[in-house]
């Protein structure tokens, strides 16, 4: 059994901070100023029940290269006071090489925090504060951290003061206020001697010019990639954590010509999608489980109809109203096989934030080009994580929706039956296109009929279109050796945590291969057999309780070995060290 | 039709697929009624679309020459919009029961109402589930005895013309199938009407609801001439007895139309939008 | 390759026409005069697109034993027209030992009913019916087929007689009507030697009191047992074909003392159940397809706020709309997977029209015992279906609802974690044992909360309740021999067919093991594996296109070996020599 | 409480679950209302339910002592109508939001309203998605700004009573959360007043539409009595600037009763329906 140790070329912060404390502030502050350093990293919150003023964790992580997902804990955690901590203690894993600073003011370090075994100090963040104009201790608090993991200083004032400028604090008041903290990291790490720990590693000196690097939330990339995929019109109920997805493109529509609609329900939204789609304009709906659950019907007659739609659904916990404001992969059953009747359609997962570009805009040329419904998987943990990210590359998907060329009225057969399975479409407007769209199982020429043949041949067509076509490379993202005798499959946000467990593995030269699926449905039995060949253990990892991942890949797939399940439910993430413990039992 | 000078008559619009009505159904009627209202406005088939739900009355689409979507039961209307919203362009007739539009549809109903959206919406109304064979609907008499329901089911009918007042349609109408010239007449007036027209058509439902041949002597015209005050509207509508025919209320709301409208072009330049993320 | 024969215990039997001939009523009075005879039998109609007045076929299969499904073809067809006849040829095989007998004025035979080569004779039923005051052809034809099959003249006489005393038709013009048809049956019989042929044999002369035989559809079947389960409110939107099941209940609740609701659409069908439910009364929602995309939102409310609750859905074809009259086994994804989040519940599925009692009646008790949701899948094969059925046996299931005793306000823990995952659950009313029902995930109080500790353990306890629960022998029908090298899965009204190709094999000679499901979520392993051992081939027979019940198996079972799929879509039914086929290519 | 001879008071209507609301919240006034009418009605907690739906407003059911059921978002009216007609004994009042009850519930709300099933039902309308943070509901000013609707949604607003009046609704009342004399005095009679009563309760989110604070002042009480008579009510709605408070109309349908209510006795004896089927 080989033990792996994590990486040390990040470090994570923890903020946590009652109603008014600013921790998210300090939280994104700290994440924009590592930005304007040059480095990478990744900023999530956690909130408690309260709809405003409630207590608030931002959880950051940075890094010299890019980061998807947190690590194993967090090696500092800032509490601007305790107040009802516990509420999502177990989301702020520390270790026993954790420093968790308090606040003076903030009393007893709650039984749970102590429990981790960290090394439990206090800074003098709200005195200080009192003493500089403009100054709040949660600013305060960012000059210590800077200190402490190493982040230039001038970064971190920069970033501060370009904030604050608008409530009048000059820059002279707010570098007064990070150095007052930083002061404390340097004592800190002159005591504990934490700093060196901390202290990100100077980066190899690369010559040529530096990687052009976005900040982008999850939402605001799937929004992006949406554009960018020609997606003109959404339609919307809103439901957390979906809705900021399109609070983002509401005005940027007014640039590229977009409509957007909210509707008076989840029902309306879709179906508006379906009507504005059928215009030929391409459609997108978002949304998160409970509305998911309220739009299978509709996307069951894009389905039959073959109208082109794309479902952007943001998972939460679930089941029912569930939890909405957390993590969780399990929407993935409901996406897969939510349709009544046998209604194929396509399935996809963005595998981190940045993917959400590549994901939603691939999702939008399926739609067109199948004419079917695409239903795009995200996460409440990518959607609203915020990050820095190496800049997208440009991708043109080509081709789009097939048209009839000079169709002729009462001879244009919409639903033909074709060798792709792929039947020319007729946009309203067009002469002699003109067909009737059916949710009715029909005929060719869209006629409906209940007769064995046509029913048979119409569902032979729909599965064939979805069959037959070349999704190339894209059905995942495959890395590790190709003589490991490790395969591991996953999914989604989980990807991340997954492959830097697999770091590890390599770094302790351990072999594995890793599939990470961006197309769940239709299944691609074949390619995954070729993934995996070779391979003689296997783990499936997702953030679900029963294993929703694991069933899906053992009705659709011949999997090489009777796999090991790892998973277990949010709002705690799949960390990579749960996956290392299994890497190195099996080694 | 051969080439665009040709006049288009009301058989233009009638297509070649065999309606799956009983003889003698009210909805024969309204299709008629339909197909001449395009003739007098001389609407291209192609420019036009009729969207539907699922019932007896929303199997309307086939039956015409236009672009067609058959949609699922009580969601044609948010489909509509969607659609017009997208393509601006083109001529949306919407049409269905009274199942269809007043039960499982009523909020998409009221919300259309509001969205003032530039529609033309005639719920084909019998009283009834022609489709599912005789269950009462929301415009059903308290005490209509059926299978599922013996005795009546209790309930006081719907007022579709109230409740489309309250909700904010811009043009409200009630039409008779017996009554092509009428009908034709409101279904006009509705297309070109701005903005959400709702036109109430009663259809018998000649299986289920024998009794409503009756119509044909229990309808009656109103006689008054259409009005643009609401709350003489809602006098008339309080005063109705569910069988006056003719046009009822026309406002002069603004049909609603989004802030852009979609250019359908996909290569627009993105890079404003990328300087938002650049670090 | 071994060929089987089959059975000529049994005799079927199409009568078909157009709007107005009465193809519909001849099939029934067939049915039931058979009956009368002391036979058993199943009748199924079908027919075209027209609301009222359309093209119809009855189809009747009749024994002298049990029949729940029907056969590989028809012996008999009685044409009283031949229009619009293709609308459905397909789901009426002939074979070249069959009869088509078309009235003399029907006209040419269809090219389609042409090709399946039987022979095709035309007798004068419309010409002799002009000659009997009151009769109809179709009335005098069930004289011939009755002449043909070995019917009792009698019974045929007194079943007509007893539906046109109506219309003041005597017995004396009945008699006359059904001899006149008699007649022409014997003389086809001496023409073409069809008699003896299609003739039911005899029966073994049986001593002691005849078994008690009921009249009954699968529908009303359903509605029965859940009146004997202890429904007492149900709520519904109309839909075919689920429709007619609450029309046969509605008037039947006045004397036990139930509520039906018929809502203004699904969703709010099935929030008045789990209101209702949630008050202490157990409730059903029925629904097909469609309507059971729109409920299943509440359904997941339902499993997480532990409400009981059926939901007996009529599976028809799909997707989409799809086809409202024809039967399908494509609910079984949406039932098993279609609700968000992890949310377990339970799925069962009647084997025969008769089945449908026990079934329903035991969906109650798992609801109201497990305290969550319980679908019921039939399909309309079954559920339209008229059958002359053994008397159903009595079933008593026992205890119900746990609820708390003297429960205290402000203490009781309404989703307490006990031994079994079932928690009491006060009924409103019970003093003290107010708590507040809730979708959100919550504590065992019932307060929401995100934490990761109360989301897991109510995840656990909600799964572990229906784990653990003892089903006892109702998961399965296991019929065949415990040697048997051959293994067959089936599931719901596809049983039929199965088990009669079994019967044929097991007279050749050959072993099977047939496993039909009754329960199929949560999955039994243990109990199909026990089921199949031995087994070194294996079949799965359904009727989809996509094989869900396949893809099912295999995500929940470890099946002894690789199955085999036999499958196709509706509305053919899965025909007995379809499995036969498969079954002497294996031997 | 202890034992059924002391006077239940308000407080005692209060459970310890601390409310997720923001300081300053409407909600809260609405909540005091409801358990003072509670307590002037001397309701034994264990014989009320609270039903509601998803929404900070839908969050009431567990803040009081009552049984609850904090369901789906827009669904409360539904549920709440199956548990009466199953338990006509207790007492049902739902609650919830404006988008919850006229967004996505609208359709609910319309029908309930004619099915005149014994409820009160108490919508807290703040012209705005608290809980989703802040979006347009269908209440809301035409030309209210948000990042999801810039420039606001342009389609005019919903008009709660009007459409009540039109559905049938049995009781109509609107109160403000800030006046908590009139609100509990409108929930009592509400709740007094068989078949369905409809009560607006205006109730400020001053989180995401901090201007509403100012209905303190606006609001103004109707000073007309309560009417019975349709056109009279019809008349006053329209004439309504939606921040008139008090009883508007009372009318005397009889409150729906299933023909036979449910026996809860499994043991039945089905003997005369197997006789049915018996051949
Ligand atoms: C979601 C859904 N629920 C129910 C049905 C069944 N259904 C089909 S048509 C219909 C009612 C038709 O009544 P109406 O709209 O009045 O039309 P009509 O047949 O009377 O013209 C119903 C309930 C369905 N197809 N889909
Ligand atoms: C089916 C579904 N759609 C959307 C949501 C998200 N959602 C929760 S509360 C809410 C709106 C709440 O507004 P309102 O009812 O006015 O209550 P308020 O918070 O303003 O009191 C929405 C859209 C949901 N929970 N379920
Ligand atoms: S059932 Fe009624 S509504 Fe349907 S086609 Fe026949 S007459 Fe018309
Ligand atoms: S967001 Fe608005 S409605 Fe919600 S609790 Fe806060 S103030 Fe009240
Ligand atoms: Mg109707
Ligand atoms: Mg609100």
């Amino acid at each position: 059994m080989t033990q792996f140790t994590s990486a040390t070329d990040s470090v994570s912060i923890a903020i946590t901070g009652s109603g008014g404390a600013g921790a998210i502030t300090a939280g994104t502050l700290l994440l924009e100023a590592a930005g304007k350093a040059g480095w990478y990293g990744l900023m999530t919150r956690t909130v408690g029940p309260q709809i405003r003023g409630g207590e608030a964790a931002a959880l950051v992580r940075l890094a010299r290269r890019p980061v998807s997902g947190h690590g194993d804990r967090f090696d500092i955690l800032v509490a601007l006071d305790w107040r009802n901590v516990e509420r999502f203690v177990a989301e702020i894993p520390l270790g026993p090489q954790s420093i968790a600073i308090a606040d003076d003011d903030a009393g007893d370090v709650p039984e749970k925090i102590a429990a981790y075994g960290a090394l439990n100090v206090t800074a003098p963040f709200a005195r200080l504060a009192e003493d500089i104009r403009g100054a709040r201790p949660n600013i305060i608090s960012l000059g210590t951290v800077a200190a402490l993991i190493g982040l230039p200083e001038e970064a971190m004032i920069e970033t501060v003061a370009a904030t604050l400028i608008e409530k009048k604090v000059s820059l002279e008041e707010c570098s007064q206020a990070i150095r007052a903290g930083y002061d404390i990291g340097v004592q800190l790490a002159a005591t504990y001697g934490a700093a060196g720990a901390l202290k990100l590693p100077e980066p190899k000196s690369t010559s040529g010019a530096k990687p052009e690097r976005w900040v982008i939330t999850g939402n605001q990339a799937a929004g992006y990639g949406a554009l960018k995929g020609g997606i003109r019109f959404a339609a919307l109920y809103p439901i957390t954590p979906a809705t900021d997805l399109l609070e983002w493109v509401a005005p940027r529509f007014a640039a590229v010509g977009g409509v957007l609609c909210q509707a008076e329900d989840e029902i309306a939204a879709v179906q508006m999608a379906v009507g504005a789609s059928y215009g030929g304009v391409p459609s997108l709906t978002t949304t998160s489980g409970p509305g998911l659950a309220l739009k299978l019907e509709t996307i069951g007659l894009a389905v039959c109809a073959e109208v082109p739609l794309v479902i952007f659904n943001v998972m939460r916990g679930g089941p029912s109203t569930g939890i909405p404001t957390k993590s969780e992969q399990t929407d993935l059953n409901i996406a897969l096989y939510g349709l009544h009747g046998d209604a194929p359609h396509v399935v996809l997962a963005p595998l981190s934030v940045e993917d959400n570009v590549l994901t939603t805009q691939w999702s939008v040329h399926l739609a067109e080009t199948l004419q079917t419904a695409v239903f795009v998987l995200s996460d409440q943990l990518m959607a609203q994580a915020k990050s820095v990210i190496p800049a997208p590359k440009e991708v043109d998907f080509g081709t789009r929706r097939l048209q009839p060329v000079e169709p002729k009225a009462g001879v244009y057969k919409r639903y033909a039956l074709t060798e792709s399975g792929i039947s020319p479409m007729a946009i309203p407007g067009t002469p002699g296109g003109q067909y009737t769209a059916d949710g009715l199982e029909h005929n060719e020429r869209g006629t409906p009929s209940s007769q064995a043949n046509d029913h048979h041949s119409q569902l032979d067509k729909r599965n064939k279109k979805l069959e037959a076509f070349d999704y190339g490379a894209l059905w995942a993202e495959i890395e590790g050796e190709a003589d490991a005798e490790i395969g591991i499959i996953t999914w989604g946000s989980t990807s991340a945590p997954v492959r830097e467990a697999l770091a590890r593995a390599r770094a302790s030269g351990i072999k594995t291969r890793l599939v990470a699926m961006r197309l769940l449905a239709p299944a691609r039995p074949v390619q995954l057999a070729e993934a995996l060949q070779g391979v003689k253990k296997l783990l499936v990892v997702e953030q679900s309780h029963s294993g929703q991942f694991l069933g899906y890949l053992k009705a659709h797939y011949d999997l090489p070995v009777a796999p090991e399940s790892l998973r277990h439910p949010g709002p705690l993430a799949i960390r990579p060290s749960e996956v290392c413990d299994i890497l190195s039992r099996w080694s | 039709m051969d080439g665009c000078t040709s006049k288009l008559e009301a058989k233009h619009y009638k297509s070649d697929v065999t309606p799956i009505w009983c003889p003698g159904c009210g909805h024969f009627g309204i299709q008629a009624a339909v197909n001449r209202a395009f003739a007098e406005l001389q609407l291209d088939p192609a420019k036009v679309v009729v969207v539907s739900g699922i019932g007896c009355s929303s199997r309307i689409p086939a039956y015409t020459t236009c672009y067609g979507f058959h949609g699922l039961h009580g969601r044609a209307l948010p489909l509509a919009i969607g659609l017009k919203l997208a393509r601006p362009d083109l001529t949306v007739l919407v049409a269905g029961g009274d199942g269809d539009g007043f039960s499982i549809g009523g909020n998409h109903f009221l919300h259309a109402c509001r969205r003032n959206v530039d529609l033309t919406y005639v719920v084909m109304d019998n009283e009834v589930y022609g489709m599912t064979k005789g269950q009462p609907s929301p415009t059903t008499a308290p005490d209509w005895d059926s299978d599922l329901q013996p005795g009546g089911t209790g309930i006081s009918a719907f007022r579709p013309l109230g409740v489309a007042l309250q909700s904010g349609a811009n043009f409200i109408a009630r039409g008779f199938s017996g009554d092509l010239n009428g009908l034709t007449k409101l279904i006009v007036q509705g297309i070109k009407h701005p903005g959400f027209s709702f036109i109430h058509a009663l259809s018998p439902c000649v299986t289920f609801r024998p009794e409503e041949r009756e119509w044909k002597t229990l309808t009656h015209a109103s006689g008054e001439a259409i009005t643009s005050d609401f709350q003489e509207a809602s006098r008339r509508i309080a005063a109705d007895d569910g069988l006056t025919t003719g046009p009822l209320y026309a406002a002069d709301r603004r049909a609603y139309a989004p802030p852009v409208a979609p250019l359908r072009d996909t290569k627009t330049n993105l890079s404003h939008i990328q300087a938002e993320f650049r670090l």
